[in-house]
């Protein structure tokens, strides 16, 4: 029994991996995620057959529970609010880590099994409440800026100290439960203290950290109760974290640290001089113009994800192909909230995948556009980040929608962007604004058409 | 007779790479499904969970077992399934 | 107590799904000094070998030990000498 | 000690990953290389420091009397004999698998053991006298076209049961060495029986297949002695070895099997009816053409190779561009007789990596190719692979010189390539044959030149 448990474990493992690379592909995506959920259930069930468990209902009462209000919340879920969602899911997950960890925990343990154990608490503890907070700015239950107060630094330090100081004392001392208490209550606590002074637009980097972390939970956890699955599942989790975290950072052309500690975003909008006026355009010669397109491109942004309008774009779309245009999408990084956020979303309207194209192969078609239309988008078209050396975000790589012949942009006024800075695309010879919320605007587009 | 622990280390350290070599492979389309899905899989503590849930040794075990069981279930059902979701939506032109 | 063979397999499969990720981004240009540097670490037998060469129990044994030696010491020596000196004529424009 | 040892083991193992890595680029294959050298180093270390090691002086000699050879053979050999040399090699690494399956072998070994052990001889023995064979046929020791006889079947199904029979044997009676001797015996003739079959000129994919064999067999052993860098290595090079020769099977459009049992290229010359004339040039004449062209397109093969012309090529290309062309090289994947051979000879004259092209680069660009000059390759420019449906090598992607506006072929005769096959190439309107040994004409094109 024993060998057909471990066994088991082996297939799981690589059922985890042979997901993951099927998740490599649009195309074959969904059986990848298919495959990993194989994986899990045949994880679960090898875990079930442990020759340990002697109690089945508490197990199962969990189960039940969970997977109960876990298809709930999938099912019922809106597409817009998908990067919560992922904190929600999360956070649970890094609770769950804690508590792992705090049940493993036996008189007579070694030292080994200890130290691994209160990595576990930690890390669960760091994810979950980190991840709520997270979960709270992204869904604007609680205020979405940048929390900073003054000594916030001597505060930090002095619970990073404790938290040393009880896993210390925890590790020599495991039948003192104090440090076991401490260690917790320090550990929701900072990760509470280390998610507040983070803008709210910076969540996904955030959350997306914070699973990496809770991989790292799990391998910690694989460690103590000596299970290889948890160290291979965990570390898959642990690398793909990584891996999103550092891609947007490199898109924003911000390093990790400073989007950590940097309060950015915290709201102070920067005073640059730009020259030039902002010509609005009614919607109705808005159409006449794009009637007159046989290359339109649509750059969406924040803003369509704000306004919903992914459907109405999509209807756009087909009737400007209609009328003869090629269209296409040309999709940021890091637009929106999350990385891939704008796919998600045009993937819902039935946009196909392979008409969205990556910013790379835009913008070099970006001189045969006719229309370029901005869509809620900001940061991500602001030409600033090529050409002002001072801009806090020069060098971030950015769509050059201003090269197109004509641009459109949709916003609802003049305020800025995310990163809180003036956008010259704005005051450009070819750019016209057309006011109002991103939906309304392109339903009157489309009620020119028809 | 080699330690376990020596094991452990080497099936972290090769998942540890083939994590990267995987995810990296992944396109920037699919990231947003990547994320929920690793979400998903560090669901994984369930598998730990389980067998602390059933031990019926100590009450407290237990009892921090079962809440971690249905935590674990909510981060693993959920996750896998929204991120069904999004993956249903994204087709190909004309499928 | 985990088996360990459990391990061992687990760590041929971790091992088996690397290679393919890691073999398969080599470009053309380069395979015949893949080829060769592949080659080269399949004398890993010599990390075998030593062990069994050195027991002084069996006469058989250490003579066969010594023999698979001084072979897969060729294979290592001579594979990796020879890929590095056909990767020191690879060079890039204008260096 | 001993934990010494196993964590260094890891080491080794992340250091063959990275190393292999790094053998990903041009730019960093080198350090890749050292890299990986470093690891084997330390593995090797490790494995000396191990504490049932008592005897010194066989361990040492060994070590001594290979490096030597290995490196003497290393300094030595030509780039052009670069397939030999690995064949030789791979055999030597067979036969030391061979010898540590058989001393690994002490009396009332489990049965696990006693299976991982004849796997290792088994697959050791074949690897040793099948890559003798290959070095063999690719030096022309032996002659290199395929051996087929009748009741070379039979003969093989009788090995095959033979040795079948005598693992069962060994595994149920260890202690009567006959049946180890008789699975020693039968894998050496075994390696033997299945190369002779196979032309020359596929000795690449047998190679590499022995090689990927060459590292299971490093698994087997690493089983049987429960050591992990074994492993780990062993996949490493199994899988090198299965994706090099899937790579080659699809580059010549046959299949694995077709290579193994086909006995092809075994001298048969194909009767296909080719329409249009032969029209021979002279050195002169083309030298007034390739004075004239502006873009030219170098398609180097196995003849390049044999001339040993890839100092000339080198020489002709540079006094071309100086000349105001351009020139770019055409690398077909399997042209030559190692994937990638084509690559070391021209990086040997240095060529540039950044100059050649590959097969789905070069092949868009042929249009505008006033000149392509086909040095010594047949079969990988036969356009038969495009238009003739019957030909055995219909489907193989091939690079279309024809395409371009004038086709130089330089060559010795009208001979087949190693497919055997007629090349309608030779008769197009815009192709002109340039007879005579590649290195001679290239020759007589440069003293043109200057
Ligand atoms: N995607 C990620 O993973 C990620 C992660 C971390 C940070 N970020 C950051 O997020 C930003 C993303 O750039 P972005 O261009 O997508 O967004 P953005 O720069 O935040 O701009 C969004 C724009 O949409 C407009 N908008 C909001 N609601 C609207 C509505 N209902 N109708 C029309 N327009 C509306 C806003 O202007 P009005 O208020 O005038 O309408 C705003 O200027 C970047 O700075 C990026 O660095 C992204
Ligand atoms: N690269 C690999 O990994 C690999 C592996 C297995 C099989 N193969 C096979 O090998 C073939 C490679 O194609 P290829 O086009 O490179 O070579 P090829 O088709 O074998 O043709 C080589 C040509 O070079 C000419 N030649 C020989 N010596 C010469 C000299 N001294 N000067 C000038 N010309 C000379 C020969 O014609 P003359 O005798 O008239 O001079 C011959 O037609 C393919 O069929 C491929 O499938 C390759």
């Amino acid at each position: 029994m024993e060998h057909v448990i471990q066994y088991s474990y082996v297939v799981a493992a690589a059922l985890f991996i042979y997901g993951l690379k099927q998740l490599g592909s649009p195309a074959t995506a969904r059986r990848g995620n298919m495959i990993s959920a194989v994986a899990m259930l045949i994880a679960v069930v090898a875990a079930l057959l442990d020759q340990g468990i002697v109690e089945y209902q508490w197990i199962a009462l969990g189960v039940v529970a969970g997977a109960v209000i876990g298809g709930a919340a999938a099912r019922m879920v809106q597409m817009t609010a998908m990067p919560e969602m992922v904190a929600l899911f999360n956070g649970f997950g890094g609770l769950a880590s804690l508590l792992v960890g705090w049940a493993a925990l036996v008189p007579g343990a070694e030292t080994f099994t200890l130290v691994t154990i209160i990595l576990s608490i930690l890390i669960g503890g760091v994810t979950f409440t980190g991840s709520m907070i997270a979960y709270g700015k992204l869904s604007e239950r609680i205020g979405s800026g940048a929390v900073l107060f003054s000594g916030q630094q001597i505060v930090n330090s002095l619970i990073v100290l404790g938290i040393l100081a009880g896993s210390v004392m925890f590790c020599l001392q495991p039948d003192n439960h104090l440090w076991l208490y401490l260690v917790v209550a320090l550990s929701l606590v900072f990760g509470i203290m280390a998610v507040i002074p983070i803008g709210g637009a910076d969540m996904p980097v955030v959350i997306s950290l914070l699973n990496s972390y809770s991989g790292l939970a799990a391998c910690a956890a694989g460690f103590a109760v000596n299970n290889n699955i948890l160290i291979v599942a965990g570390a898959l989790v642990g690398a793909s974290g990584i891996i999103l975290t550092q891609i947007m950072c490199k898109a924003m052309n911000r390093s990790l640290a400073n989007v950590l500690f940097s309060g950015f975003g915290s709201g102070k909008v920067e005073a640059t001089v730009v020259e030039g006026e902002i010509k609005p355009i009614s919607a109705e010669d808005a159409y006449y113009i794009l009637e007159a397109a046989s290359n339109v491109a649509i750059i969406p942004g924040y803003g369509m994800a704000v306004a919903q309008a992914q459907h109405v774009v999509k209807e756009l779309a087909e009737l400007l192909e209609k009328n003869g245009a090629e269209v296409n999408f040309g999709i940021h990084p890091v637009a929106g909230r999350m990385p891939g956020h704008m796919n998600v979303l045009l993937a819902e309207a039935d946009v196909p995948y392979d008409q969205l194209l990556e910013m790379d192969d835009i913008n070099p078609r970006m001189e045969n556009v006719d229309v370029a239309i901005v869509i809620g988008a900001n940061d991500v078209v602001n030409p600033a980040a090529r050409e002002i050396e001072s801009s806090p975000i020069y060098g971030m790589p950015v769509i050059n929608v201003d090269k197109a012949r004509t641009v459109f942009v949709l916003k609802r006024s003049m305020a800025s962007g995310f990163a809180g800075i003036e956008n010259p695309l704005f005051y450009k010879d070819n750019t016209r604004m057309l006011f109002g919320d991103a939906k309304e605007s392109i339903g009157t587009l489309i009620r020119e058409f028809s | 007779m080699i330690p376990a622990e020596v094991f452990l280390t080497f099936i972290l350290m090769l998942s540890i790479f083939l994590g990267f070599e995987l995810i990296n492979k992944v396109p920037a389309t699919l990231h947003t499904p990547l994320m929920s899905g690793a979400n998903a899989i560090s669901g994984i503590t369930l598998v730990g969970a389980i067998s602390l849930a059933g031990t019926g040794a100590q009450d407290l075990a237990n009892w921090l077992g079962a809440a971690a069981v249905a935590l674990a279930t909510i981060n693993v059902v959920g996750g896998y399934m929204v991120t069904d979701r999004m993956l249903a939506m994204f087709k190909k032109k004309g499928s």
